[in-house]
């Protein structure tokens, strides 16, 4: 077939694009013990007026970021600070803590004394960061969390709103297309974060379970776990040297994932990798055919989301306690299209390159 | 007992005063597989001035360490007044009134003179805190009362070589010690503090403390001692009575082997002149430091021996470093063998031919935890290549040249990988001397080269000093113990205060030679005043 | 010589002090322009609750450059605390759950850094292992421990007279945390610069030959250095605790690269021999008004780093004169 | 004593040097011993495929040890390696992406990296502030500036020849990592040990003013191992740039640490002027052979901390007799 990008697209990659339904519940919080009810960002609307009250209040905003580390908090920040823009109201700081629940809590003391009206923040540690998360509700700033909520806040009275990406079904959906792709038997290996607190990687390992557990034939030979990304290489390569008949492994997010896909080639094992996100370097492994699958989230989507309940906040309306952003399912078919999607820019000239018209 | 062998017969044993006040009876001390003492006695009674001698690495300061319950004997007991203190800690001994002022100083350079002297017993309040005032009011009496220029506020840091030593033997002496051990107090003391510190001496005999004092200098010790040992392959010789002796006899009781073993005959190094014609080794014209030196003029010919008089903080040091291009602000025109010379960068200076032995050799000479063959190769590598396709240092080269010089210098030791800090004082000096000698230099500057060697460890060193200028080096030698310098230099320039005042030509015997420097001082003093 | 004469020891006046300080530590002038710089530029920054915060961040870091200052006069270093806080953060909270009373577990956990402190210390002296290593050593196993513990889970608190006493309450209006400042600035002060033990770190790290032949028991100096820096970061870890009302394996990762900073732009030598404890908690505010600064100034962290490190090798380049 | 014996100096045999080698270094013993127990123990262990990962997963260890190797043994130390090659991870991401041909961009980067060498040098000797505060420094500005140069997005290498020619390829059946480990290896190990230069180094870290003194110019000596080392750390970015095809601006970070302590374990002493290469890559590989061991038997991350924590002060405690 004659197919070209960006005009003319298979319908295969078209059928991708189209987002996967919301798994129904989010993480318990006080007052809903099985989760909050799941609903998607197009829940905000936003008239002129209500814009030009936010312009009025002259409200500011500031970011606790969790680490800087990847694509995914970049995007992030920049749906949050250009959707506020947008709608009247200033960014005045970011703080990285680069991964340590210690650097936040002293990013959250020094944001606190700034007086911001609203603080965005994805909680490293929810437990042990909670009494930080405490203090901010009660200097009265209105807080707005990515992906996590700290342990015993209420929806509502202690914070406004969590959106998160559905990290369990992106997890679930790219474990089953490793198992699909394995034709339903073999060995599989997982790879994460070590830190089983932190909510949104955690949920991956339980939704790529689910996923193992659904094929008798795929055996889980082993769970690695490492501190940060760049340790998946050595840890990777001990799996992979350990298990030999290892055919499959999910890795909690690319950037391990391309530890992974390293190591595999390096001890020239064939091994299928499959993960979530995806970012302009990660998109050169789905265009390699290095990942077969990921499920991603749309970071800027969901920094957009975070930003409109801020508003809504400010403006003294209802939020919903749980906004979650569905899946993105990414195959080299639909990578140009679904990379677009995620960053909101054109691809680069490299993935395209890489794609040679085979990607759309 | 070493008192029994034949050569002592001739010099009459002393018997000690009526009651020794400390003594170590069968004390014996290896290091590794190196016995140092083997069943040794030794002992000091109230008011006298025990003196020990010996080779350097005889076993003096190990011996004495012992004393000071620095190190535990292998064997052997150490009694105070009858009672037995052996070894436990420098802590216990010192609180039985054992000080030591030790030969590696042993000041604490960030802290004040006043706490260094206190050190360890500093007047306390309630609690464990220091009474900071009477801290220094009580080191500014014991300063004052030994009438040293020291205040007891300043830094040790700013302190000279020569009033570091001060503070040291405040700081032993003030502890109100009944037993001072004295490890080559003087080997970096001026004239003048030499006499003041043998004043103190005689105070404190007088007062009835023990004595023991350390020395290579002879002439201090049959000034000071009321009897003397000498150690010598791990045993004590003595007592002796210095009256009963001499200078000679206990040289030779001293040496293991014959008194020099250098023959001045081996030593030729120097590279024939750049051009011939040129008898001169070294031209110096104006030359000037920041600091100290003053518009310094004089030549050296080739084969001449010229020595450099003056006092502690003249400039003499300095000059030499000046010339070896260590001092970055020397100014001035030098040649060296008729070639004009780049101040200020030592590797220049050794390629124009001069080479440098130090005065402080531990510090500035050697790399104390390499091997002698590394460190005799040091400033000479460029010419210990071979070619394999590429530039290499040959192990090969540097093993023969270490085994040149150990013969032709009379090196004492086991291996060429042996470290530098293995060997004694008098052979450490000398693989420094090798070092040198193997850059086959013109103009060789010795800064006091018998610093803390023994009396025929000197004497190899002047050979080695004579071969050189004999075959065509010129020798600048700087020596605090003038009569070395009477001895030795063909020539001596006086320098005071960093300026020459006289060029000496005949050789001045030691006692007028110091009253001349003393005279220069004081006049210079009087017209900067003016 | 008179008697006369040595009873007129000069005694530096107040001024004078004050003066030779400036000249030895150009360093202060630095923080004090830079400090003028965000007072002027950086939005209510000058504001008592700004000031606050700052002290209340620096806090930790204080306290432990307390500790860290013994050890690095003594002429070692002690990379091990912010491990060490972390894993007494977990170990705080594992008490607290196993109701040890709360009067008595924070004593525990303080006895058990002085007792890491000791191993540090015996390693360093009695094995003589350069203390790099030691604690370079003790900071992957202690940090090991807390992630093995609990496996990775962080452990909630529920004793709120815990979290009072250590970091929530204010007494006479000051906060805690700062009042804990206070009080190890006062005994690190008193034990550094006004008793015997004080006097004798500093001579076992500038000539620890000289010390010990002067009679000082130097292992024994470097041993209690080590246990006393081990403490702080002990109470650093209750601190840790109290403010999150949990422990957290990786609470105070990282914070040794503050607190060996703090002390050296103080104008501690890392050579050993010269510092003192106002310069190190000097330092530890400088750190923390330079880091709060830039982020007001809305700098992104990584810039913020950028700049951070040029400022730390200009202090320090400044103080060596 | 007679004349005879001071002439007759013996001259060390290899076997003599051998021997001698095992008695100074009874850590080669433990290496030896733990090897062991994982061939025994850890499953498919003694494979020549695992031989051979764990040479890949130590390359870049041992690659940037011998840099450290020159820097240590001039008593110095260089904390901004880990970032330095993180950095230069980015910069050659940058470089290939604005199409700069293959041929030279590594060469920039090496340069680039001697450049960081050159300027912790200069601050190192010229303004004389300690090595450990420049270089820690110099890690805040490098990892600061890798995040900054894109905004923390990683950066995509498409260029196949690039990352063939330092990671994928293989020649002669050996891989292109080992191939370059081995070239650095052989580099290392001629400047260090047989050229003037290297004899300089150890000169330099015995006794600085010794080595001033015998007209060694000692501010440049000190100032090369510094480049030496920068550029091993470039090397270093390039492999690991060229292993995952991008730049990640982390993707170093912490390898500083496992390069200090591959060096130390393998002789080299923290105070200088003793120390060689091949104790430090024989240190590096047993660090890759001790981390992969713990891993391969299945053991979390977190206990493996702990083990290598303690191995590594066993090993060191052993090297000092
Ligand atoms: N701590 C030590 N470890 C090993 N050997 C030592 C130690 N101290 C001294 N020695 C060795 O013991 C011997 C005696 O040394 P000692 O310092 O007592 O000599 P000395 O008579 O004081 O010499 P000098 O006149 O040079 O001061 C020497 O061979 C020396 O190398
Ligand atoms: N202009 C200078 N620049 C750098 N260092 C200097 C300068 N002048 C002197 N020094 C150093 O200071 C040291 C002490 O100098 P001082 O004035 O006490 O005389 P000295 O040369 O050591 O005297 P002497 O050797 O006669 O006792 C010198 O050894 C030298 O190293
Ligand atoms: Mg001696
Ligand atoms: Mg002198």
């Amino acid at each position: 077939e004659d197919y070209h990008w960006p005009d003319k697209i298979p319908p295969e990659a078209t059928e991708l694009m189209k987002p996967l339904p919301l798994s129904p519940k989010g993480q318990p919080v006080p007052g809903f013990p099985d989760g909050p009810p799941a609903v998607t960002p197009d829940v905000f609307k936003f008239t002129q007026e209500m814009k030009d009250k936010l312009k009025a209040g002259h409200f500011t905003a500031a970011i606790a970021i969790h680490t800087m580390d990847a694509g995914w908090p970049k995007l992030q920040i920049e749906g949050i600070t250009n959707t506020l823009k947008e709608l009247g109201v200033d960014v005045v700081a970011v703080t990285d803590a680069k991964f340590k629940p210690g650097q936040q809590i002293a990013d959250l003391e020094q944001l606190t004394a700034r007086k911001p009206n609203v603080i965005f923040s994805i909680p490293i540690d929810p437990q042990s960061q909670a009494a930080a998360y405490k203090k901010v509700a009660d200097a009265g700033i209105k807080l707005v969390f990515l992906d996590n909520v700290p342990v015993g806040m209420a929806p509502g009275k202690d914070y406004i709103s969590v959106t998160a990406s559905d990290n369990e079904q992106n997890a679930y959906y790219a474990a089953k297309e490793l198992c699909e792709a394995m034709g339903g038997k073999g060995e599989v290996g997982i790879v994460t974060l070590v830190y089983d607190y932190y909510y949104s990687v955690a949920v991956r390992k339980t939704g790529a379970m689910k996923a193992f557990a659904e094929y008798p034939g795929i055996k889980l030979a082993e769970v690695g776990t490492v501190t940060s990304p760049e340790k998946a290489y050595q840890v990777a390569t001990a799996m992979l040297t350990a298990h030999p008949d290892i055919k499959g492994i999910f890795a909690a997010w690319d950037t391990p994932a391309e530890q992974v896909v390293a190591a595999a080639k390096t001890l020239g094992r064939k091994v299928l990798v499959t993960t979530n996100d995806i970012a302009a370097d990660s998109a050169i492994y789905v265009a390699r055919g290095d990942f077969t699958a990921v499920g991603a989230q749309r970071p800027y989507d969901q920094g957009v989301s975070e930003a409109k309940s801020a508003a809504y906040a400010l403006l003294g309306m209802d939020v919903p306690p749980y906004i979650s952003v569905p899946t993105l399912r990414v195959k080299k078919i639909n990578l140009l299209s679904a990379l677009k999607e995620v960053t909101k820019e054109e691809p680069p000239a490299s993935v395209l390159k890489v794609c040679n018209n085979a990607c759309f | 007992m070493a008192a029994d062998s034949p050569s002592t017969l001739s010099d009459k044993p002393v018997d000690g005063a009526a009651r020794p006040l400390v003594s170590m009876r069968g004390i014996s001390k290896s290091f590794g597989e190196n016995r140092v003492l083997r069943d040794v006695d030794f002992e000091v009674s109230a008011g006298e001035v025990h003196a020990l001698l010996g080779e350097n690495g005889a076993g003096k300061s190990t011996l004495m360490k012992i004393l000071m319950g620095v190190y535990r004997p292998d064997a052997g007991t150490v009694t105070l007044d009858g009672e037995d203190i052996g070894g436990t800690s420098v802590l216990d001994h010192l609180s039985h009134g054992i000080a030591m002022i030790f030969q590696e100083l042993s000041l604490l350079p960030n802290l004040t003179v006043g706490d260094n002297i206190l050190l360890g017993r500093e007047p306390r309040r309630t609690g464990w805190r220091i009474d900071k005032r009477s801290m220094r009011r009580d080191a500014q009496t014991v300063i004052d009362r030994y009438g040293f220029p020291l205040r007891a506020g300043q830094l040790v840091r700013d302190l000279g070589f020569a009033q570091r030593q001060m503070v040291e033997v405040l700081k032993a002496v003030s502890r109100g010690a009944r037993v001072l051990i004295m490890d080559e107090p003087t080997s970096s003391l001026s004239l003048r503090e030499e006499e003041k510190l043998f004043a103190i001496i005689d105070e404190l005999k007088a007062r009835g403390m023990g004595i023991v004092y350390i020395s290579h200098r002879m002439a201090e010790i049959f000034r000071l001692a009321n009897r003397m040992s000498i150690v010598k392959d791990g045993q004590v010789i003595g007592p002796l009575d210095p009256a009963a002796t001499s200078i000679r006899k206990v040289s030779e009781l001293m040496s293991k082997s014959k008194p020099a073993v250098v023959d001045t005959a081996v030593i030729e190094v120097a590279a024939k002149p750049a051009s011939a014609g040129v008898a001169t080794a070294l031209e110096v014209r104006g030359l000037k430091t920041a600091r100290k030196l003053d518009d310094l003029s004089f030549t050296i010919a080739q084969g001449e021996i010229v020595g450099i008089a003056g006092l502690v903080g003249s400039g003499r040091s300095t000059l030499a470093k000046a010339l070896f291009g260590l001092i970055p602000d020397a100014r001035g025109r030098v040649t060296v063998g008729g070639q004009p010379l780049k101040l200020g960068h030592p590797d220049a200076a050794i390629a124009a031919g001069i080479a440098f032995v130090p005065e402080d050799r531990r510090l500035e000479g050697l790399v104390l935890g390499h091997s002698l063959s590394s460190n005799v190769a040091l400033a000479s590598l460029d010419k210990l290549l071979h070619r394999i396709g590429v530039p290499v240092v040959s192990d090969r080269k540097i093993a023969d040249l270490f085994e040149d010089y150990h013969q032709k210098l009379g090196i004492v030791a086991r291996r060429p990988s042996q470290l530098a800090s293995e060997l004694s004082g008098g052979n450490q000096q000398k693989v420094v001397f090798a070092k040198w000698l193997a850059t086959k230099p013109r103009l060789l500057i010795l800064d006091e080269p018998t610093n803390g060697v023994d009396v025929n460890a000197k004497a190899d060193m002047r050979a080695i000093m004579r071969g050189a200028a004999d075959s065509g080096v010129g020798v600048l030698l700087i020596s605090s113990e003038l009569d070395e310098l009477t001895a030795s230099a063909d020539r001596i320039l006086t320098l005071v205060d960093g300026r020459i005042t006289r060029e000496l030509f005949e050789a001045k015997d030691e006692a007028e030679l110091r009253a001349t420097l003393q005279a220069d001082l004081a006049a210079m003093k009087k017209e900067r005043l003016a | 010589m008179t008697v006369q004469q040595s009873s007129a020891v000069e005694r530096d006046s107040a001024w004078t002090t004050i003066r030779r300080t400036l000249v030895q530590r150009p360093t202060y002038l630095i923080f004090a322009a830079v400090t003028a710089f965000f007072i002027i530029f950086a939005p209510n920054f000058a504001t008592l609750s700004t000031a606050g915060a700052i002290l209340r961040v620096t806090a930790l870091v204080s306290i432990m450059a307390v500790g860290m200052t013994f050890v690095i006069i003594c002429g070692e270093i002690d990379l091990s605390v912010g491990s060490a806080s972390s894993w007494s953060g977990m170990v705080i909270a594992l008490l607290l759950q196993a109701n040890v009373p709360t009067a008595v577990a924070p004593l525990l956990v303080i006895a058990m850094g002085a007792l890491i402190g000791l191993v540090n210390g015996l390693l360093v002296t009695k094995l003589r292992i350069p203390s790099f290593l030691v604690t370079l050593g003790m900071l992957s196993i202690l940090s090991g421990l807390a992630l093995t513990i609990t496996n990775t889970e962080p452990v909630p608190i529920v004793d709120d007279a815990f979290s009072d006493l250590l970091w929530n309450a204010s007494y006479i209006g000051l906060p805690a945390p700062i009042w804990w400042t206070i009080v190890i600035v006062l005994i690190g002060y008193y034990l550094l610069q006004m008793t015997v033990f004080g006097r004798r770190v500093y001579a076992v790290g500038g000539n620890l030959v000289a010390a010990r032949f002067s009679g000082i028991k130097t292992d024994r100096i470097k041993i209690t250095a080590f246990m006393f820096s081990g403490m702080t970061a002990a109470l650093a870890g209750l601190l840790l605790a109290a403010r999150s009302t949990a422990g957290n394996p990786s609470l105070g990762s990282g914070l040794e690269l503050d607190v060996i900073a703090a002390v050296i732009i103080g104008g501690t030598s890392l050579f050993g021999g010269v510092g003192d404890i106002p310069g190190s908690v000097i330092g530890a505010i400088f750190i923390g008004i330079l880091g709060f600064g830039l982020l007001v100034l809305g700098l992104s962290t990584s810039i913020q780093e950028v700049i951070k490190g040029g400022i730390i090798i200009l202090a320090v380049a400044l103080n060596r004169r």
